[in-house]
């Protein structure tokens, strides 16, 4: 039989897998997440809880406490598969790299990005953010976060064969994640205020397509170097 | 334009000669950095030469 | 610990024939360096079905780099890999649907079942073999540890469930290094004796190894690395 | 074309032609930075607004398009490395890497000290200087990741990378950054002029290119010790050192040979 699974049945299983592996350390999915919380109550204890001075910081609180987050769970995207030897055996499937690339990137998201999106209403309301800019948080945080998770493969896949990798792997992948923050945070500002947010939203796309085309390139080719 | 005058820089001697200065110390210093690279390469490469001389 | 080596082998259905006009692995002038070190250069391989080829040679001289180079899982400073002629850069995935590497850490999910690493391994492979999970879990002698998290499981046992994942796929070529550490004599037996079934069979096998590999009338090609 | 970067980039080829080239370079250089001053600092007027401050200029806007040029530059290198696997092309962007963040920080340090009579605070979240604060970051993450690899061709590789993320980020980065300027702060207090009259463009084109050839003498020193360094135990090196050891090195004290 020649090759059993086509590209997209790969793109399950390694999906399938990494969902399966998450769910048997579910204490490393939680993480991150308590983190955003905490770090958005945080805030208020730092600053007054003066609900107009609250409402103005709470898109760029919350939009900095995601991207926080979402860096927080990277580590693990390639680490444990690094440490086994099973990453080898990945780059050896005989399917495109950037197939690694992305369904490791979709399970970071769905594990972190997601969660994000669900907890954000919530926070939001504690940092008194007015309804429709709620609705606008939810949206920018649906595109954004996807292209943070694949932006943080890069640097990941650069930084998994290194030994203390984590505060490098911050230092290259917060600087590509400023045009998202700002588009991010812009959006739900001006959607508070009562402005358009299409500009944003369509620039957050694109960021969103961009990402898509370079980081499986950039990550499967940054995976092949630091696996040697 | 006399000398004195120069210097005063219409009173913004600090900020025209402190950026002038920055930029010269951070200059100099890659300079000297790269001289020093390349004197402590050749040194090196030198002192293999003096010894494989002295064995052969 | 029981371990049984079956002895009715299980009929393995015959490899795939390949075209045999050329040798399917070859590479010309491959040097390597690390660091600044160099650990070998100007090496030419040639491999073919049948063939068995031990690299051996002391710590440190470039075994395991010879052997990843050659997996295309590492690049070499000089000279070019081919498999059936064609470019291993170039031709990555076909190379890969006929290939599978045991490297010095067996990629062995801890958190995953003997079973479950299988599965998972069984279907991103390029081609399946008809051997079903669990015959070859009782093959590398895993029987009864088919549900346990592998990371209760002992070096040599985790080893075999690498070994399993030999027998469930259908690789023309094995690449194995040290394929003997933390196995016992049985495993040991068991190496030799899947070894001298995959060639029988047209397979092609490149082994790096210190002990001495007995496997009968198989062709055996020795490369020594300095 | 293949031909010549092929013979360029052996690294003997490039030790000879650079070390008959850097002395010319280095002399045009100085001439050209010596010229700049004069024009920039005595010749041409201050400014009706800023007044002296201005003369800042001639070095706070060659010293950023140092940074940018620099920072595209080491990408190209880096993918032309990546490759073709040429390893001069690797050590032109690794060295590069430091001399690129040095007129970065250079550009941050003038940019604050231009606008510090204007805004009255050191720091003003223009978007020019933010910009090229993000880029002082990119080029210490692309130094960090560098020097993070223990073997220096798998580094070159993984900086290679980061070095081409980076530069298609840049123009991204860049926008946005201009973008959220004028969302936040709808009358941008830039640094810089609106219009330059000839008599100020001249020093600060001169300039410019002094700073350009600057960054090449820097640039062909550092690669050249690399070199030296790299290829130590090849033959070449090794007859050179001969050479050299012959007339007695050490009394004669030249170093560009």
């Amino acid at each position: 039989m020649s090759g059993a699974t086509g590209v997209w049945g790969a793109l399950g299983t390694l999906i399938r897998r990494d969902l399966l592996l998450a769910l048997r350390r579910r204490a490393q999915v939680l993480n991150p997440l308590v983190f955003f919380v905490i770090v958005v109550t945080l805030f208020p204890l730092g600053l007054g809880p003066a609900p107009n001075l609250l409402q103005k910081l709470a898109p760029g609180v919350l939009w900095v406490a995601a991207l926080l987050s979402a860096m927080l769970s990277l580590e693990a995207m390639f680490h444990s598969d690094f440490e086994d030897g099973s990453l080898e055996q990945l780059l050896l499937v005989p399917q495109p790299v950037f197939i690694i690339v992305l369904a490791k990137a979709l399970t970071h998201w769905l594990l972190s990005g997601l969660p994000l999106l669900l907890l954000a209403p919530i926070l939001a309301l504690w940092l008194h953010l007015p309804n429709e800019a709620i609705l606008v948080l939810l949206i920018t945080l649906a595109l954004g976060t996807p292209v943070l998770s694949l932006i943080g493969a890069i640097g990941v896949a650069l930084t998994v064969g290194l030994r203390r990798g984590g505060v490098l792997l911050s230092l290259l992948v917060l600087p590509l994640y400023i045009p998202v923050l700002i588009m991010g945070a812009g959006a739900v500002d001006s959607a508070a205020a009562g402005l358009s947010v299409g500009e944003h939203l369509s620039i957050l796309g694109a960021l969103l397509a961009f990402a898509v085309t370079l980081a499986p390139w950039a990550a499967g080719a940054a995976l092949r170097i630091s696996v040697e | 334009m006399n000398i004195a005058e120069f210097f005063q820089m219409d009173g913004y001697a600090l900020y025209v000669w402190g950026a002038y200065g920055v930029t010269l110390v951070v200059l100099a210093l890659n300079v000297m950095l790269a001289r020093q690279q390349q004197r402590k390469a050749l040194r090196a490469i030198l002192r293999a030469a003096q010894r494989d001389r002295s064995r052969a | 610990m029981g371990t049984s080596v079956r002895q009715s082998p299980r009929e393995y259905n015959p490899l795939v024939a390949a075209d045999e006009d050329q040798p399917a692995l070859t590479a010309e002038n491959l040097a390597c360096e690390r660091g600044d070190r160099l650990l070998f250069s100007g090496l030419n391989i040639s491999l073919d079905a049948g063939n068995l080829m031990l690299v051996e040679g002391p710590n440190g001289s470039g075994k395991t780099s010879l052997l990843r180079i050659l997996c295309g899982l590492a690049q070499p400073s000089a000279g070019v890999v081919r498999w059936r002629g064609e470019e291993i850069g170039k031709a990555r995935e076909r190379y890969c649907a006929e290939l599978m590497y045991l490297g010095h850490n067996h990629g062995v999910k801890g958190d995953f079942t003997p079973y479950e690493n299988l599965q998972i391994a069984r279907d991103l492979a390029g081609a399946q073999s008809a051997v079903t999970l669990d015959d070859a879990l009782y093959d590398v002698g895993l029987a009864g540890f088919e549900d346990a998290p592998a990371r209760t499981l002992s070096a040599g046992q985790r080893r075999r469930v690498a070994l399993a994942r030999l027998l469930v796929t259908q690789a023309r070529l094995w690449v194995m290094d040290e394929p003997f550490t933390a196995l016992d004599t049985d495993g040991v037996m068991l190496v030799e004796k899947m070894l001298e079934r995959h060639l029988a069979q047209g397979g092609m096998a490149l082994v790096s190894t210190h002990h001495e590999v007995r496997v009968t009338e198989v062709n055996i090609i020795r490369l020594e690395l300095r | 074309m293949w031909l010549w970067i092929h013979k360029f980039g052996s690294p003997k080829y490039f030790y000879s032609v650079s070390g008959k080239l850097l002395p010319w370079v280095a002399g045009a250089t100085v001439l050209l930075i010596v010229m700049g001053l004069y024009l920039g600092l005595v010749t041409s007027p201050a400014d009706y607004q800023q007044r002296e401050t201005v003369r800042i200029m001639y070095i706070h806007v060659p010293s950023a398009w140092n940074s940018m040029f620099i920072y595209l530059l080491m990408a190209v290198a880096a993918a032309i490395g990546l490759i073709w696997n040429i390893k001069l092309a690797d050590i032109v962007a690794a060295v590069s890497a430091p001399i690129g963040a040095s007129f970065t920080f250079i550009t941050l340090v003038t940019g604050s000290l231009w606008g510090k009579p204007m805004w009255g605070t050191w720091w003003e979240w223009d978007a020019r200087l933010t910009s090229e604060l993000i880029l002082l970051f990119l080029y210490l993450g692309y130094i960090a990741l560098q020097s993070a690899f223990e073997d220096r061709r798998l580094a070159a590789r993984a900086s290679a990378v980061l070095a081409i993320v980076g530069a298609v980020n840049v123009p991204i980065i860049y926008y946005s950054v201009q973008w959220w300027n004028t969302l936040h702060q709808p009358q941008s207090l830039g640094v810089g002029m609106s219009t330059i009259h000839l008599s100020m463009l001249w020093p600060l084109l001169i300039m410019a290119l002094g700073f350009k050839l600057l960054y090449v003498v820097i640039l062909l020193m550092r690669t050249r010790a690399e070199v030296l360094e790299r290829e130590r135990n090849n033959a070449w090196v090794q007859e050179l050192a001969q050479a050299l050891a012959g007339r007695d090195f050490f009394r004669s004290g030249n170093e560009y040979r």
